[in-house]
């Protein structure tokens, strides 16, 4: 069969960084760069070897393959095999292909700078890719759980880089604890998963039946072959296992609740933010219930909660990236934000949607990231934007990509950006409009607030971008920023070319509108024909989606679909290009822009001085904008935190009363022991009948 | 002429609970172990009366084996109490209750 | 054909045999003992010969005469052993360490030859079976472990070879605890292991906190094993016999109440062993107190060896299973409800105080505690899953096997995590989480081993106690107990925060204004070797998991 | 001054209770234990006794029950000659004795003795010593008596460890034993590896 060598050699993909990964913790100190040659060459073949089997993949062929089976129980199913379909082999060449721009980037970031435990991490990072990959490759749950833990468990190291300064030491903690946080129900979903189908494998094999597929044909037989616990029906439990199972996508992708950890993470390298905390860790979450799409689209509830949770997250994210000074904590809201929008494509049905923009955003936002910190390297590691202004001129390639990154951030045709976040909130509003009683409405409302979000995305993009690069230089800094080399520019540049270009993979506005029949190359490609993955295909879960939790798409709710397509697109592009000419009226219109979100006396006196016009923007911008994204702020910090902090207190004030029965006197235990053992055999004796 | 069997059983539970009531309400580290002799040897009593009861020896061998155990633990007892009275100048056992908590 | 399935004890008596040629060696160092050391040496080993070349001389037969020869070997030892203090404590030490290891491989040379067919060596009163075997594996390990960081720890002390004479036979109880297939050798072997283990406790008899620790070990295992023997003599009573499947066959369901309450006390005798809730009083003193070697040596080893009877026990002799007849009862008492409350008590417990430890030692003292919770589980679960007989068999062997790997785990991470303090005793860093501030800087590889054990401990992938912990956890999922599950994983959630706070520590804090500067002056070899050791075991556990989980899968089959 | 004992009460005895508590449910459990009467050990005078056909002095066959074994006995009437051909168990030794037990100078009773004494049966099962002189049922016990040899070796050990006074590495009294021409121990005054501090393991 054609194709089969790049199958052969996909283990290949996966075992490059690994190796990388232990040359250099044994050897860093020895090699060329620190270690970092040696990552790029790995991630580099594991970039041409990813292309290669999404080549093959793309030519009609997948792969399923069990490498290592821990124990040969048949009840408490362990191993490890490799699951290559359209969707990642998609994963697999982001992920090799940021990893490898990353590493690119860190010889300007790290090495040019003079940084110290380089090997540790240049191994860190092979480690990181590792784990991603393999995570992407992993044909069952429970495998993807391991490596989801792993992933954390890098995220944490690298977080931690400098683990001598305070915040980037508890930025790691808390990172690691929150995600944990969701991960410990993310643990009992799989093992709820795999005590309720016998396995917890994503793909049907010769010999196994997948876990979607199983539950697909329970529900349809009314809970025949599978167990169910503590007396619930077979979807109220399938809905319960879901929702577990969300619990770490919650925490992995940061989304409302727990998406308290992503900003604070910023205390890490910046490429390790691009890498793990824009691009590739954080989609981890997203990935997973792509992965399982067969499964959640069986529960209507949970893609409800889904939609709802995406939706918010997106607006609430939007509303506080508004405010905030440093350049890598807009990013950080921005990150949240757009994950946000991923996650309510799922919850709306548009599984492709949600893929789309997963790609684009890892484009887009990666650059974002290596932009910000070619700034950062440029400013002396300074963060703060109004410290800046003014480098348009001093580094105009950073300056170019980075607007092709902003452009495609906020949505404005034709960047990338633009075609992804159009398709989310389409699908989103089609099946709002189509579905019927409750699931309609829901949908209706997340798709507002995502489109609501989208002004916000459009004015805090631009807001970044003019604070950053426009105006005059407001500090000593900012008139004679340090230069950068190709090392830094090279990685922007690819990037910036991909976020221009890349929404031409699936133009369906385009499609649709002007009815030029089959470029929508996505959707055909994640709607592959193969035996193997009959049950994976976009088209079944349209269709299951259909049939079981009664989503139906109606495209010709204004009209013709042509016309839905054209308004649902004008209006977010409308409401984008309004957040971006507010953000433009407000920093980018004066050379020394005012700190509008800062105080209100300047706020004053733009409100008589500036034009009429802008009255309502300024409006928008201070009487509803800023108390709502403090509101949002303060919540943050007090509730989710204090919440999380509150689990912890209550078993510390436990736990201080408990150990208070260890008196330290032996007589004591020994009454405890004797009472103790009296009670066992009341117990036992009233139980047993032993009185009687 | 052959006594209840039930009769040593009370006789055991007695002796035992005795032991246990010395071990809650004294505190010097002798009597402590006094009162775990106690204990074991009701089960002697027990495990000699139900060997009669059944006509096998079973219990009887056992009876000799805790016998030469409990011997065994007073030897490292009387040990740990030696160095107990170093270290402390008394044998109250509750005098060496430094890690609590 | 001479007998020779005693070969099959073969772990139990290389340990055994080393304790008691540790202390020849110590005696022939001494210019008035030594010729009679190598005297009654020969001697005893001139009757092993005989026993060897007349098997059946005096009715004996080969199995009574190896006895008789071992016999001698202790009596002469005992008798030498009043002149101690040889110097050679490198040879001691290797010695011991020879012991152990060959113990271990003899072990698990057996384990993985093993045809599945239990041998009975002397009769019924031990057994040899793919369970023993794989405990046997664990202790020797452990053993191997603890020998070879006390080189290090102790070389300050006197008392050398009475030392490792100690650790060893303790070992060898706990090995023969594995075997042990009726009530009277599960009672002397589980002294064999209690009574070394008092005076190692205390073997530090300068300092406070160890003479207290091992006055509270031995009290409350005095006050544990009278409690214990008292319930042999009720089963007797209930019985008349004391052999496990005697035991079984004779239960008529006359002496409900008699045998119930001598199954509750033989509980209590088994959760002293395992220090769970209430009998696990000692068990925070006892490990914060003793030398910490020996703290590694009772909470992985004992432990196991606590487990490994109560496996046993309560599977041979209080549970009538037949899978053709479609019988699983439940004898004796309702044991399972026993071990079900004792399961939540003592992870609850051990998890929520060791939250509020501000000593590591401590801390990781109450987190033992919380382990054996989780082992109950795999007692606590084991009349669930479903139904008919056969369905509750086969979800039972599964929490076993579970309850089996987690132990085998812990043997490793648990010991490595204990001679990391060891470690830093011996370099006097101190006690409480403060004083451990910055040793990651200051010794890097230990620090990443530590790190490695508490992240396995806490059940984080990618190490073995992720693997174990799913392995156990979701066995009881499977038998239908997803209460107990749901328990387990909540109070996993908590011991990460402690598990953490010292990983943060060594690597994050900085190390308070107060707190003198830390001086690591050497690498100790011995303790850095084990260490380093468990840790790779620790982490190479995906390597191994697959056979290690078939064998306790096996063992815990035939147990059901 | 009396010297007399005195009862001691007070609050002490407080958690007494909890033994007597354990008491009275042992005492509830083991009367109501259905226990019959014990079959115990009928040493040396009589096992069983079974009356046998005595009409014909010769060749008569009659059976004899001990110790739940029945035994086939091959009477011949004359003195001390009984030809006992034990059926079901040979290892177990059992004597039998003619008794004249009506006066008529005929034996016709067989008594069927143990041969042995408890005392010497504990022996034989202590050690595991397969003998046909063994007579009274039981379980074996040599593992056990191997093991408690090294409780016992490991028990002294630690005793005398821990008994031992030291003082600047020497050995002060070792319980009466000591080592005058070389130095016991190792380097004096050197205690604990163990991070302690003087005055205890918890500071």
């Amino acid at each position: 069969m054609a194709g089969e060598l790049a199958f052969d050699i996909a283990p290949a993909i996966v075992a490059l960084p690994f190796a990388s990964f232990l040359a250099v913790l044994a050897l860093g100190n020895y090699m060329p760069k620190k270690g970092a040659s040696a990552g790029i060459a790995a991630t580099a073949g594991s970039l041409v070897l990813s292309l290669f089997a999404l080549v093959t993949v793309a030519g009609g062929s997948t792969y399923q393959q069990d490498l290592f089976t821990w124990s040969g129980a048949e009840e408490v199913p362990l191993h490890f095999g490799i699951f290559i379909d359209p969707l990642s082999a998609m994963m697999l060449v982001i992920v090799s292909l940021i990893a490898l721009l990353v590493h690119v980037f860190s010889l300007g970031y790290m090495n040019d700078e003079g940084e110290t435990g380089l090997p540790r991490y240049y191994s860190e990072l092979g480690l990181f890719t590792f784990s991603m990959l393999a995570f992407v490759m992993a044909d069952n749950l429970l495998m993807a759980f391991m490596f989801f833990e792993l992933v954390g468990l890098c995220s944490y190291l690298l977080i931690g880089f400098w683990f001598r300064e305070d915040g980037p030491a508890s930025a790691a903690k808390k990172a690691f604890l929150v995600t944990r946080f969701g991960d410990y129900f993310f643990l009992i979903g799989t093992v709820g998963i795999v005590a309720t189908f016998g396995t917890s494998r994503f793909v049907s094999t010769e010999s196994h039946t997948a876990f979607p597929v199983l539950a697909e044909e329970a529900l349809a037989e009314g809970g025949h072959g599978v167990t169910t616990f503590l007396g619930f029906g077979p979807e109220a439990w399938f809905s319960i296992i879901g929702l577990l199972v969300l619990g770490g996508v919650i925490g992995k992708s940061a989304q409302f609740p727990l998406h308290t950890w992503l900003p604070d993470a910023m205390e890490g390298p910046t490429p390790v933010s691009a890498l793990i905390h824009a691009a590739t860790m954080v989609a981890a979450g997203v990935y997973l219930v792509a992965r399982m799409y067969g499964f959640y689209a069986l529960l209507p509830t949970v893609l409800a909660i889904i939609a709802l949770t995406g939706g918010f997250t997106a607006l609430f994210a939007a509303t506080m990236g508004v405010v905030k000074r440093e350049i890598k904590q807009v990013l950080a809201y921005s990150t949240i934000s757009q994950y946000g929008y991923m996650m309510l494509a799922l919850g709306g049905g548009g599984y492709v949607a949600a893929t789309f923009h997963l790609m684009t955003h890892a484009f887009f936002k990666a650059l974002l990231f290596l932009g910000a910190g070619s700034v950062i390297i440029a400013m002396h590691h300074n963060e703060d934007m109004w410290d800046m202004g003014g480098l348009k001129n001093k580094m105009p390639v950073t300056y170019y990509t980075f607007l092709a990154g902003s452009l495609a951030l906020a949505g404005i045709v034709p960047f990338a950006g633009f075609w992804s976040k159009d398709e989310v909130l389409y699908e989103v509003l089609v099946h709002g409009l189509g579905s019927a009683g409750t699931t309609g409405t829901i949908l209706l409302v997340a798709y507002a607030m995502g489109l609501v979000a989208v002004l916000f995305t459009g004015f805090y993009t631009f807001r970044m971008v003019f604070l950053t690069f426009h105006g005059e230089p407001r500090t000593e800094t900012a008139r004679d920023p340090e230069p950068v080399r190709w090392n830094v520019k090279l990685p922007l540049v690819v990037l910036g070319a991909l976020a221009t270009v890349a929404g031409v993979v699936n133009m369906v506005p385009v499609e649709k509108v002007l009815g030029i029949k089959g470029i929508d190359y996505l959707h055909q490609f994640l709607d592959p024909e193969t035996e193997l993955v009959s049950n994976l295909t976009a088209h079944h879960y349209e269709e299951v989606l259909h049939d079981v939790s009664g989503y139906t798409a109606d495209a010709t709710a204004f009209g013709s679909e042509s016309t839905t397509v054209l308004i649902s697109a004008g209006l977010s592009l409308g409401l984008a290009l309004v957040g971006v000419g507010l953000a433009y009226a407000l920093y980018g219109r004066s050379p020394t822009p005012e700190e509008h979100t800062d105080k209100l006396g300047g706020l004053k006196t733009l409100w008589y001085n500036n034009y009429y016009q802008d009255e309502y923007q300024v409006w928008l911008a201070s009487g509803l904008t800023l108390p709502l994204a403090k509101l949002a702020d303060r919540f943050d910090q007090g509730i989710i935190d204090g919440a999380v902090n509150g689990v912890g207190r209550t078993s510390l004030t436990g736990g201080s009363y408990v150990k208070r029965i260890q008196t330290g006197i032996v007589t004591n235990y020994a009454a405890l022991l004797a009472l103790g053992l009296v009670a066992l055999l009341l117990i036992v004796g009233v139980t047993g009948g032993w009185f009687a | 002429m052959a006594v209840d069997t039930s009769y040593y059983l009370i006789l055991s539970a007695a002796v035992f609970c005795t032991g246990l009531f010395g071990i809650l309400t004294r505190r010097n580290a002798l009597l402590f172990l006094m009162s775990v002799e106690l204990m074991l040897n009701a089960a002697n009593i027990n495990l000699v009366a139900f060997s009669q009861y059944y006509g096998n020896l079973t219990g009887q061998v056992f009876a000799l084996f805790t016998m030469a155990l409990a011997a065994a633990e007073v030897a490292v007892g009387i040990g740990i109490i030696l160095v107990l009275y170093r270290n402390f100048e008394d044998v109250d056992v509750a005098e060496a209750a430094t890690m609590r908590w | 054909m001479a007998d020779t399935t005693w070969l099959t004890l073969a772990p139990a008596f290389l340990l055994g045999l080393t304790g008691l040629l540790v202390l020849y060696v110590d005696s022939i160092g001494r210019s008035t003992k030594g010729p009679i050391a190598v005297l009654s040496l020969l001697g005893s080993l001139a009757v092993a010969g005989v026993a060897i070349a007349l098997p059946d001389a005096l009715g004996l037969g080969p199995a009574g005469w190896s006895f008789v020869s071992f016999t001698l070997l202790g009596m002469f030892a005992l008798a030498l052993f009043v002149q101690p203090g040889s110097q050679n404590r490198r040879l001691i030490a290797g010695l011991s360490t020879a012991g152990a290891v060959g113990a271990l491989g003899v072990a698990a040379a057996f384990l993985f030859t093993f045809d599945g067919e239990p041998v009975n060596p002397f009769g019924d009163a031990l057994v040899v079976d793919g369970m023993s075997l794989l405990f046997a594996v664990i202790v020797a390990s452990v053993t191997a472990m603890v020998t070879v960081a006390s080189y290090n720890y102790i070389a300050e002390h006197s008392y050398q070879a009475e030392y490792y004479a100690l650790v060893l036979l303790a070992g060898t109880g706990m090995t023969l605890m594995a075997s042990a297939n009726s009530l009277v050798t599960v009672f002397v072997a589980l002294e064999l292991a209690s009574l070394p283990s008092y005076a190692l406790v205390a073997f530090l008899k300068e300092n406070k906190g160890s003479v207290e620790a091992g006055l509270k070990y031995f009290l409350v295992g005095a006050l544990s094993s009278a409690v214990f023997a008292y319930g042999v003599s009720l089963v007797y009573g209930a019985t008349g016999s004391l052999q496990l499947t005697a035991v079984q066959n004779a239960i008529t369901g006359e002496f409900t109440g008699m045998l119930g309450m001598g199954v509750v006390m033989v509980v209590g005798g088994i959760a002293f062993k395992t220090a769970s809730v209430p009998f696990h009083f000692w068990a925070p003193e006892a490990y914060e107190g003793a030398p910490a070697p020996i703290s590694a040596f009772l909470s992985s080893a004992s432990k196991a060896a606590g487990f490994v009877i109560a496996f046993r026990v309560f599977t041979e002799a209080f549970l009538q299973v037949s899978e053709s007849a479609g019988e699983f009862l439940v004898l004796g008492a309702d044991w399972v409800l026993v071990f079900q409350i004792l399961a939540v008590v003592t992870m609850t417990l051990g998890n929520l105080a060791a939250v509020t430890q501000d000593k590591v030692k401590r801390m990781l003292a109450y987190s033992s505690v919380g382990h054996a919770g989780y082992v109950l589980m795999s007692l606590a679960a084991l009349s669930g899953g479903g139904a008919t007989a056969t369905a509750k068999i086969e979800a039972g062997q599964f929490v076993l096997a579970g309850g089996m790997m987690h132990l085998f785990v812990y043997g490793f991470m648990n010991t490595g995590a204990f001679l990391f303090i060891a470690l830093a005793e011996y370099w006097d860093v101190g006690r409480t989480f403060e004083d451990f501030t910055g040793l990651g800087r200051q010794a890097p590889v230990a620090s990443v081993a530590m790190t490695v054990f508490m992240f396995s401990l806490a059940g984080l992938p990618p190490f073995g106690g992720f693997l174990s912990k799913y392995l156990l956890f979701g066995a009881t999922v499977n038998s239908g107990f997803v209460w107990l599950a749901a328990v387990a994983i909540v109070n996993s959630a908590v011991s990460l925060y402690y598990y953490s706070k010292l990983v943060k520590a060594l690597w994050f804090d900085e190390r308070p204004d107060d707190k003198k500067p830390l001086e690591i002056s050497s690498r100790p070899v011995g303790l850095y070797a084990a260490v380093i050791f468990a840790a790779v075991v620790t982490t190479a556990m995906y390597g191994v998991f697959g056979p290690v989980s078939d064998a306790a899968i096996e063992a815990a089959a035939a147990l059901l | 001054m009396t010297t007399r004992p005195e009862l001691r009460l007070g609050g002490h005895l407080a958690p007494g209770i909890i033994a007597v508590a354990l008491f009275v449910i042992m005492a509830v459990v083991f009367v109501g234990a259905p226990l019959g009467d014990p079959v115990g050990f009928d040493d040396a005078t009589a096992i069983q006794n079974e009356t046998l056909q005595s009409e014909s002095p010769t060749g008569d066959y009659g059976s004899v029950s001990a110790n739940g074994q029945t035994y086939a006995v091959a009477y011949n009437g004359s003195e001390e000659t009984a030809n006992v051909s034990v059926a079901n168990d040979p290892g177990v030794g059992v004597d039998f004795r003619e008794v004249d037990t009506t006066g008529d100078g005929q034996s016709d009773t067989v008594y069927a003795i143990s041969r042995t004494s408890i005392t010497e049966n504990i022996g034989y099962l202590m050690f595991a010593v397969d003998s046909d002189q063994r007579s009274a049922p039981g379980e074996t016990f040599l593992v056990a008596f191997e093991i408690i040899d090294m409780v016992l070796v490991g028990a002294l050990v630690g005793a005398v460890v821990l008994a031992r006074r030291d003082e600047g590495g020497e050995v002060v009294a070792a319980l009466g034993l000591r080592d005058s021409d070389e130095s016991p121990g190792t380097s004096a005054g050197q205690v604990a590896a163990d991070g302690g501090t003087e005055d205890g393991g918890d500071n």
